[in-house]
């Protein structure tokens, strides 16, 4: 199945969810999708679902509340799915990362693809962050849960 | 006639193959290139031209998961009712009934999307509903003038035996399909149940819950659809077909700029709007054939 | 047809339940067996079957028959009076008035040789009362039993309930026969007497208020009827149907007054706008008798007799105003579904709208039109009995009728369901029967705009609350224990099944049925080449005799696709079963991985359950509003329509 | 600095509250400061661009009671405190029970002085 | 009939939600009867980090509330200390935080128009709004070194100065994004699609704006004359501009007001670089703040208010922040009943949420 | 409905404006805050004073080992220590950090002393 592969590659649609995001490196998520930096030259669109979903793209460190948020919207995204921490909130929880309400990065909940640094990450890096996370794409793991 | 109906030949399973085959590929290559043309509007890159088509192979690889077992069914459904609806298109039969067949197609998916809890789904589902509500008439009422010059239901006599173009008879009604192709097209300022873009107050409403396989074929089903939408379109000035076909070319591009220049209404304006352009166009132009009889 | 008679009288006798249900399966098995009997003499009486009597016997029959008639009329002056209703009295008695001064003013010599004559439509409406009506009525075996004990009834009332079921059907079998007005008028007001009392069945306050409301219209309606036979025998001096149907000159002049005076007595009886009430009110009986007096009997009545007169209503002012009144009460009727959220009211609606349509085709006038309009009668009988019975199990059920409680069905009542849906796309969607006919309807109707755009117009609403409610039901509930649909009477499954078995057969034969049922009967009215469905390779076209074929569809590459489909599509699905069932997107905020997706974690980390509910837009399409807009506009279609007999 | 302040007792917090409503005031903010034993709190109030506040003093435990229904927009930052200080209020006309910024796991009250700060991973360095 | 009413939740995951915010929904049909918002989704607890951090990298941190008013937050803590260390802080730097202060403005404004654009589904009036805001986060990045945490106040003035030549470049900049702007405004007040979207929805009418305590464009757009720039801080007393006050209190005025405010930020900016003097940009500090303070200026979003404590130490022992959004939240609940579904992103947005902010 | 006509005619004429990264890579302005890329192991004296002022408490100044580590993941990018070095032996680079499928923390030794290997930041 060479052209399903290689369409992964071409096609990976992106689900945004803001965690403890201070919204810096939230809006420059967004900015990457706008006329200057347009992702959808790689194919990258913001779906906003995460069931029509191939990247999750996480802004921000984890709460006590966010964090069942985040471990749904993961749930329900269909294999391949690949996970990209942006910001060093996402990565580590950065200088927040002592507060009391916050648990610390997202790799904390969810096994990360991508490290984005920087607070707030240029649009060029979050791109980079994107196309770093795309390898884990190409293989599909299966999960077997129980069928009905 | 009917002995051209009743003649099933060879003639029809290469249609009907052609169909099968190359719609969706024309389907996608129309999306890709208004996408393609959307961005270049709004000051974009954009992304290639074949991207549909990596979209579709990237959903067809994904996992399978549903929210319950009988999706798929209604996913089918739709997809089957539109290729048959294409195919009751280039084969030439009763135009009425393939508008029936369309709405079933519909209809399927409507129901595939009220199959789930999701609250985003069924919302969408029943702006579907309402959105049919409202291009259902003007879709029948173009039949009917259709019909009204030709004297056919046929799909076949415009395009083989009815010289004048239909669009010389039928300017209003013309008016009025465009109008709603905005609709079925789900191009904004329509795009209620679902759109392309899934920044609205229903994420993607009624394709909500369809995911990988499921999604790929209702954008496949979309493909179709929007073949024979355009098919449609050519078949108001068919002869010379050439002309048809910068026909309907003009109106893809005319909805691309209308898509980029409105915001999303509501579906009470839409209702209204539909109630009072579209009916009343097409109306007006019904009626102006029976005067002229 | 005396059988049914016979039998209601029996089983008011017996009480033993047994015996009683055994009676009533038996007497179904007859009727059945003998309207089919009725088909095959009359296809071989060459589609018009008389039954001459000699004339004693119908002077003493006729005798019998006003005796019938004024014991009615009585009854229902007595019943109004005991409960100080003043209207339906009233009415009855003007009636009384009116039968009297005819019969002993106005007629003279004999009212015709032949009482009944049997020709296809008859037919159709006999086989649609003694094949569906039956069907219910076993059905009602069932059902009864449970009704009753959901209403704690100490002694049953059954054998009442029966009887008049029994007395309806025969005197169903009666309108659709008898050639002469005046026994058709007693006929008609039988079934009048055994719709109230039906309906009145369940003795609540409610109930009672309706079944009254019921006989007012209807008995507004035997005015019109009665007046109508006057009316027709002064201008014509006849009183056969048959000859007043086959002679078009005659009828030009002050008959049409008649004409119109039956056409409003058919518009009464079948509910059409501004009338709907009394079968909206019918809701409170018990569901067989619901789906009787919606599906097969009582307003087929009111269709059976437009439909009738459609070859003198074609092409006259009186008949595209009939037409416009037909497509109108479609449009409303259909509107006004879409606010309703009762189920029965929904299928009451439906109906009211689909006889719209019926009668609207039969307004037309045109041969293909009435073939349209048989052709719905059929179908709509079939559908509309199985929905009827389908809600009424399932209200067993589930213990409501509201649409909104029947998310999920699927998994609660899988059998019962799976049938309702059926029965409901079957009126819906292609390429089921009523679907079919809604397409020659509007493929007919298009030399007339106005009608047309009604049509155009109902339709869409059709869409809109058809796909609602199947929309609601196939919701899907993930767990097994919902399973409630344990105990189903097995004379309300056989029904079910039956039926369900009859849409489908009568959507596959489409052809073998237009052509055994409707053409002869176009056939007899002279239409030969009126327009025919032919279906040679499994290929359905529609010609119309002065434009040939006009549409058609190819069944045969299609039937190619769906013989690959279905060896195709199940592959596909085992192929591309699910891999993981998942719970649905809630914006990430799903509670306890909530496999059914109800609940979700709202403000201040509270579970709460997601409710969704279909839209009824009662702001548009409000009940109470639109109910009065579309009376006043009925209404005065119908004022107009008499205006335009002058 | 801070101007405009007047004390006030656990009673006068209504009672300055509809004197407030009624001079025309709009309410700002409160702020809750934890002075280890008691609690201040502050009803910053406005007209005209000029503030006025009110400074309460209660010792922790106390039920305090809600200003939000005469201010409703109080109820916010009512149950902000209420999450934050494991302060209670009495008649908060919408109630998120302790929950609008926390959630389980979280610890009870952590702006109370004496509430440790969670540090997380410090040892990894 | 009883009525029907339907409960869905609406986000925290919701793409024309930037930010999570969860609203509960009672809905009829598809008005809203009722919405309830839930919070918390984003809170860090970052106000009890002053009494780990010291009070300089507290600027950091505050900063970090929320990136699109990031300066804002800076120059409210460190106006808030000056004030309560009574130091005087250079004139150029007050101009500077003008300048820095309303190109946060713009841009933020700029980002609003976007995603309103965005919430009706006006993909292309998104692409052109951020598009010109991506003009200013360049001037940003010039001027300050970074696009989204400028990072230029501390406590006493400002870390950066900006030279003259990209004094001419953000100029430019000013006149290029005036001119975009003038063509969105078209679209945006209008566009009959747009308009149809805006005018008459979510109404707050004056007294219950100031009643329920809408602050900043909100309040403005409901008739309620108050912008915090009219206090003393940085240099807005020396410039010449006017309160932007509409009237119809519905989402059209608050476009009106947001459009009208980036044509003022701009134009001060100008101002305030024709204005600024030479000088330094910074005073030295010396010793730690005690005592407490109340600091208000006008944000984007409109009214933020810091109280802060100082105990005489490095640590404050008390930063307590009151942002804009938090006191726009109850206007919300008060304008989503009775509107339509489609438009509870529409009104959503009106109050231009950041709930970073509100949560901290 | 045609005010927007106008600006979207303008866009497709005057082509699209998009930054064609990673194509074609800008230059970064001037002293921009782009990454902290690490000290100069010789002239740092490892007196510890970044690790006392950075906000974010990304680096580790160990005195005894005279390893400066740094978490670039938790680093903020504020510039503070840079400033604040006596010995101005920091760099911040102009260009952004780029992305990486696992976290690894800075580590920078005084060639004297053996370096150890550089442990994950975090599991
Ligand atoms: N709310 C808010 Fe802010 C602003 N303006 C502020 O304090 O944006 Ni995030
Ligand atoms: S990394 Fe910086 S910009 Fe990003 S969310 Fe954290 S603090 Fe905000
Ligand atoms: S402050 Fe400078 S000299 Fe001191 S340890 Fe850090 S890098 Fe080295
Ligand atoms: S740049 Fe700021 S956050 Fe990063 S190490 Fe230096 S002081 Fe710490």
């Amino acid at each position: 199945m060479g052209i399903i592969k290689e369409s992964r590659k071409k096609s990976p649609w992106i689900v945004h969810f803001d965690c403890n995001s201070c919204n810096g490196c939230d809006i420059e998520v967004l900015a990457c999708l706008t006329p200057i930096y347009d992702v959808e030259r790689f194919g990258i669109i913001n779906v906003g679902n995460p069931k029509h979903a191939d990247v999750l793209v996480v802004t921000g460190s984890v709460n006590y509340r966010n964090a069942r948020v985040l471990r749904n919207i993961y749930d329900q995204m269909p294999e391949p799915r690949a996970v990209v921490a942006i910001g060093a909130c996402g990565c580590t929880g950065g200088i927040f990362s002592d507060c009391y309400n916050v648990l610390g990065g997202v790799d904390k909940v969810l096994p990360v693809d991508a490290y984005v640094p920087g607070c707030a990450p240029k649009p060029e890096a979050i791109i980079d962050g994107i196309v770093t996370a795309l390898s884990r794409l190409e293989e599909r793991k299966i999960n077997k849960n129980e069928v009905e | 006639m009917t002995e051209y109906l009743l003649n099933i030949d060879m003639h029809y399973a290469y249609i009907i193959l052609l169909t099968i085959f190359v719609g969706p590929v024309v389907g996608g290559l129309i999306t890709g290139i208004d996408r393609k043309l959307t961005a270049r509007l709004q000051g974009r890159f954009g992304p290639p031209i074949l991207q549909p088509f990596y979209d579709f192979f990237k959903l067809i690889g994904k996992e399978r998961f549903a929210v319950n077992s009988t999706q798929m069914i209604y996913v089918i459904g739709t997809l089957f009712f539109a290729v048959t609806a294409l195919i009751m298109f280039t084969t030439g039969m009763d135009m009425l009934m393939m508008v029936f067949v369309l709405a079933f197609s519909n209809i399927s998916l409507i129901m595939g999307a009220m199959s789930v809890r999701s609250p985003f789904s069924k919302i969408g589902a029943q702006r579907e509903i309402i959105q049919m509500m409202a291009y259902e008439p003007v879709i029948l009422l173009m039949v009917v003038g259709i019909y009204k010059i030709t004297g056919s239901f046929m799909i076949n006599v415009p395009f083989n035996s009815y010289g004048r173009p239909l669009i010389a008879d039928l300017p209003l009604l013309f008016f009025a399909f465009s109008y709603i192709l905005t609709i079925k097209l789900r191009k904004s300022p329509f795009d209620y149940s679902t759109s392309h873009h899934g920044h609205q107050e229903l994420i993607k409403g009624l394709t909500m819950e369809f995911s990988g396989l499921q999604l790929a074929m209702i954008e496949l089903t979309h493909w179709y659809e929007v073949v024979l939408l355009m098919g449609l379109v050519v078949m108001f000035w068919a002869q010379p077909i050439w002309a048809g076909i910068l026909l309907a070319i003009g109106i893809y591009l005319i909805e691309i700029i209308i898509d980029n220049i409105c915001a999303r209404t509501t579906w009470k304006w839409m209702l209204k709007m539909t109630g009072i352009v579209g009916l009343g166009t097409a109306l007006t132009n019904i009626i102006w054939l029976y005067l002229a009889k | 047809m005396l059988l049914p008679a016979l039998c209601s009288v029996l089983t008011l006798i017996i009480k033993n339940k047994f015996f009683r249900n055994f009676l009533v399966i038996l007497t179904l098995v007859v009727l059945v067996g003998s309207s089919i009997m009725l088909w095959v003499q009359v296809a071989n009486a060459n589609g018009k079957l008389t039954f001459d009597v000699p004339v004693n016997i119908i002077e003493i029959a006729g005798w019998v028959v006003k005796a019938i008639d004024v014991a009615v009329l009585l009854y229902v002056i007595f019943r109004g009076i005991a409960s100080k209703k003043g209207l339906a009295p009233t009415l009855a008695l003007i009636q009384l008035l009116i039968l009297g001064y005819f019969e002993i003013f106005v007629l003279k010599g004999a009212e015709t040789n032949a009482i009944f004559v049997v020709d296809y439509l008859s037919l159709v409406l006999v086989l649609l009362a003694s094949v569906i009506g039956p069907l219910i009525i076993f059905f009602g075996i069932g059902y009864m039993e449970l009704h009753e004990e959901h209403l704690h009834l100490k002694v049953s009332r059954q054998p009442v309930f029966f009887a008049v079921l029994f007395a309806f059907l025969s005197a169903m079998n009666g309108i659709a026969m008898s050639d002469s007005l005046v026994w058709m008028y007693t006929f008609w007001e039988v079934t009048t007497l055994c719709s109230f009392l039906l309906i009145g069945h369940d003795q609540t306050e409610e109930a009672i208020k309706n079944s009254f409301r019921a006989l007012d219209l209807n008995m507004l309606g035997g005015v019109a009827f009665a007046a109508a036979i006057v009316v027709i025998y002064n201008s014509t001096g006849m009183i056969s149907i048959q000859s007043l149907i086959h002679n078009h000159s005659i009828v030009a002049g002050g008959a049409m007054l008649g004409v119109a005076l039956l056409c409003f007595a058919g518009l009464t009886k079948s509910a059409q706008f501004p009338f709907q009430s009394w079968l909206l009110g019918a809701m409170v009986a018990p569901t067989p008798v619901s789906a009787i007096l919606h599906s097969s009997t009582m307003v087929k009545a009111g269709v059976f007799i437009i439909v009738r007169l459609a070859t003198l209503l074609a092409g006259t002012g009186l008949g595209n105003l009939i037409a416009v009144a037909g497509g109108f009460t479609f449009l409303a009727a259909s509107a006004i579904a879409i606010s309703q959220s009762n189920g029965k009211k929904v299928l009451a609606y439906s109906t009211i709208a689909n006889l719209g349509l019926i009668v609207c085709c039969a307004g037309i006038g045109s041969p293909a039109a009435i073939g349209a309009a048989v052709l719905l009668m059929i179908y709509h009988a079939i559908s509309k009995g199985l929905l009827f019975l389908c809600i009424g199990t399932i209200e067993q059920g589930i213990g409501s009728r509201d649409i909104e409680d029947m998310q999920g069905l699927m998994k609660k009542m899988p059998y019962t369901t799976f049938i309702m849906v059926i029965g409901m796309i079957s009126m819906l969607l292609p390429p089921f029967g009523v679907l079919i006919t809604k397409w020659l309807a509007i493929e007919t109707a298009v030399d007339f705009p106005l009608v047309l755009i009604l049509l155009i117009l109902g339709s869409a609403f059709t869409v809109v609350f058809w796909s609602k409610w199947i929309g609601i039901t196939l919701t899907m509930s993930y767990k097994k224990e919902y399973f409630i649909e344990k105990n189903l009477h097995p004379s309300m499954s056989i029904t079910l099944a039956v039926l369900i078995i009859g849409v489908l057969c009568a959507t596959g034969l489409v052809t073998p049925l237009f052509n055994s049922l409707v053409k002869p009967y176009l056939d007899g009215l002279g239409y030969s080449t009126a327009m025919t469905l032919s279906s040679s390779m499994g290929d359905l076209t529609v010609s119309l005799y002065r434009f040939g074929t006009i549409g058609g569809v190819l069944i045969g590459p299609l039937l190619i696709v769906v013989l690959l489909l279905v060896v195709l599509v199940p592959l596909f699905l085992i192929h591309t079963r699910p891999e993981i069932i998942k719970p649905p997107y809630f914006g990430g905020e799903l509670a306890n991985n909530d496999i059914r997706g109800i609940e979700f974690i709202g403000p201040g980390d509270k579970v709460e359950n997601i409710v969704v509910h279909n839209y009824y837009m009662t702001s548009i399409f409000g009940e109470d509003k639109l109910t009065i807009w579309m009376s006043i506009i009925a209404g005065a279609i119908i004022l107009i329509m008499f205006g335009v007999v002058k | 600095m801070l101007y405009n302040v007047t004390d006030i007792t656990i009673e006068g917090v209504l009672h300055s509250a509809q004197d407030m409503e009624i001079q025309g005031y709009r309410f700002v903010t409160s702020s809750c400061v934890d002075n280890g034993e008691t609690l201040d709190i502050y009803y910053h109030y406005d007209k005209d661009l000029v503030l006025k506040q009110y400074k309460l003093n209660v010792a922790k435990g106390i039920t305090i009671p809600s200003i939000s229904k005469v201010f409703f927009c109080a109820m916010l930052v009512e149950n902000e405190i209420k999450d934050l200080f494991g302060v209670q209020f009495s008649n908060l006309v919408l109630d998120y029970g302790g929950k609008l910024l926390l959630s389980d796991g979280a610890p009870d009250a952590p702006m109370a002085c004496g509430g440790q700060i969670i540090v997380i991973e410090k040892g990894k360095e | 009939m009883k009525t029907k009413t339907s409960v869905i939740p609406f986000g925290p995951q919701h793409p024309v939600l930037p930010e999570p915010l969860q609203l509960k929904l009672v809905m009829q049909d598809e008005r809203v009867i009722e919405a309830i918002p839930a919070i918390g989704y984003v809170h860090r607890g970052l106000e009890k980090l002053a009494e780990t951090k010291d009070m300089n990298q507290m600027i950091y941190v505050v900063e970090r509330i929320c990136g699109i008013c990031s300066f804002m937050h800076a120059l409210n803590y460190c106006h808030g200390i000056e004030e309560m260390m009574e130091l005087q802080v250079p004139d150029r730097a007050k101009y500077l935080r003008v300048i820095w202060g309303e190109m946060h403005r713009t841009h933020s404004h700029l980002l609003w128009l976007g995603l309103l654009a965005d919430s009706f589904g006006f993909e292309s009036l998104f692409m052109q709004a951020w598009r010109a805001r991506e003009r200013v986060m360049d001037m940003m990045e010039a001027t300050a070194g970074s696009r989204i945490m400028i990072s230029t106040n501390i406590i006493g003035g400002l870390r950066r100065d900006i030279p003259a030549d990209l004094q001419r470049q953000v100029l430019d900049m000013v006149d290029e994004v005036e001119r975009e702007m003038k063509e969105m405004e078209q679209v945006f007040l209008k566009d009959y699609t747009v308009k149809h979207r805006l005018v008459g929805v979510g109404v707050l009418p004056k007294d219950i704006a100031y009643k329920i305590g809408a602050v900043g464009p909100v309040g403005r757009a409901s008739g309620l004359a108050q912008d915090m720039r009219s206090l003393n801080y940085a240099a807005y007393k020396e410039l010449d501009w006017e309160t932007v006050v509409e009237n119809d209190g519905d989402c059209y005025a608050r476009t009106v007001v947001r459009v009208r405010e980036v044509y003022q930020a701009l134009d001060l900016i100008r101002q305030a670089f024709a204005k600024m003097p030479e000088g330094d940009i910074a005073v030295p500090v010396k010793g730690f703040p005690d005592g407490e303070v109340v600091t208000r200026i006008e944000q984007p979003r409109g009214e933020c208010l810091y109280y802060l404590r100082a105990n005489g130490t490095k640590n404050l022992s008390r930063v307590r922040v009151r942002t804009p959004t938090f006191a726009n939240i109850p206007p919300l609940i008060h304008m989503l009943p009775g509107c339509q579904l489609a438009d509870v992103p529409v009104i959503v947005l009106s109050i231009d949420p950041c709930i970073s902010c509100t949560e901290r | 409905m045609l005010e927007m006509l106008h600006n979207i005619v303008k866009n497709f004429m005057k082509g699209p404006s998009t930054r064609l990264y990673p194509f074609a890579i800008r230059k970064p302005f001037a002293d921009a805050r782009g990454n902290l890329v690490g000290i100069d192991e010789e002239t740092c004296i490892y007196c510890g004073m970044c690790q006392r002022k950075c906000p974010a408490d990304a680096i580790v100044v160990d005195r005894a080992t005279k390893t400066w580590t740094m978490n670039p993941y938790k680093c903020v990018v504020c510039g503070v220590c840079v400033e604040i070095c006596p010995k101005k032996c920091m760099t911040m680079g102009e260009s952004h950090r780029t992305s990486t499928k696992k976290m690894e923390n800075v580590v920078q030794q005084k060639k004297a002393v053996e370096a150890p290997p550089a442990p994950p930041a975090q599991e």
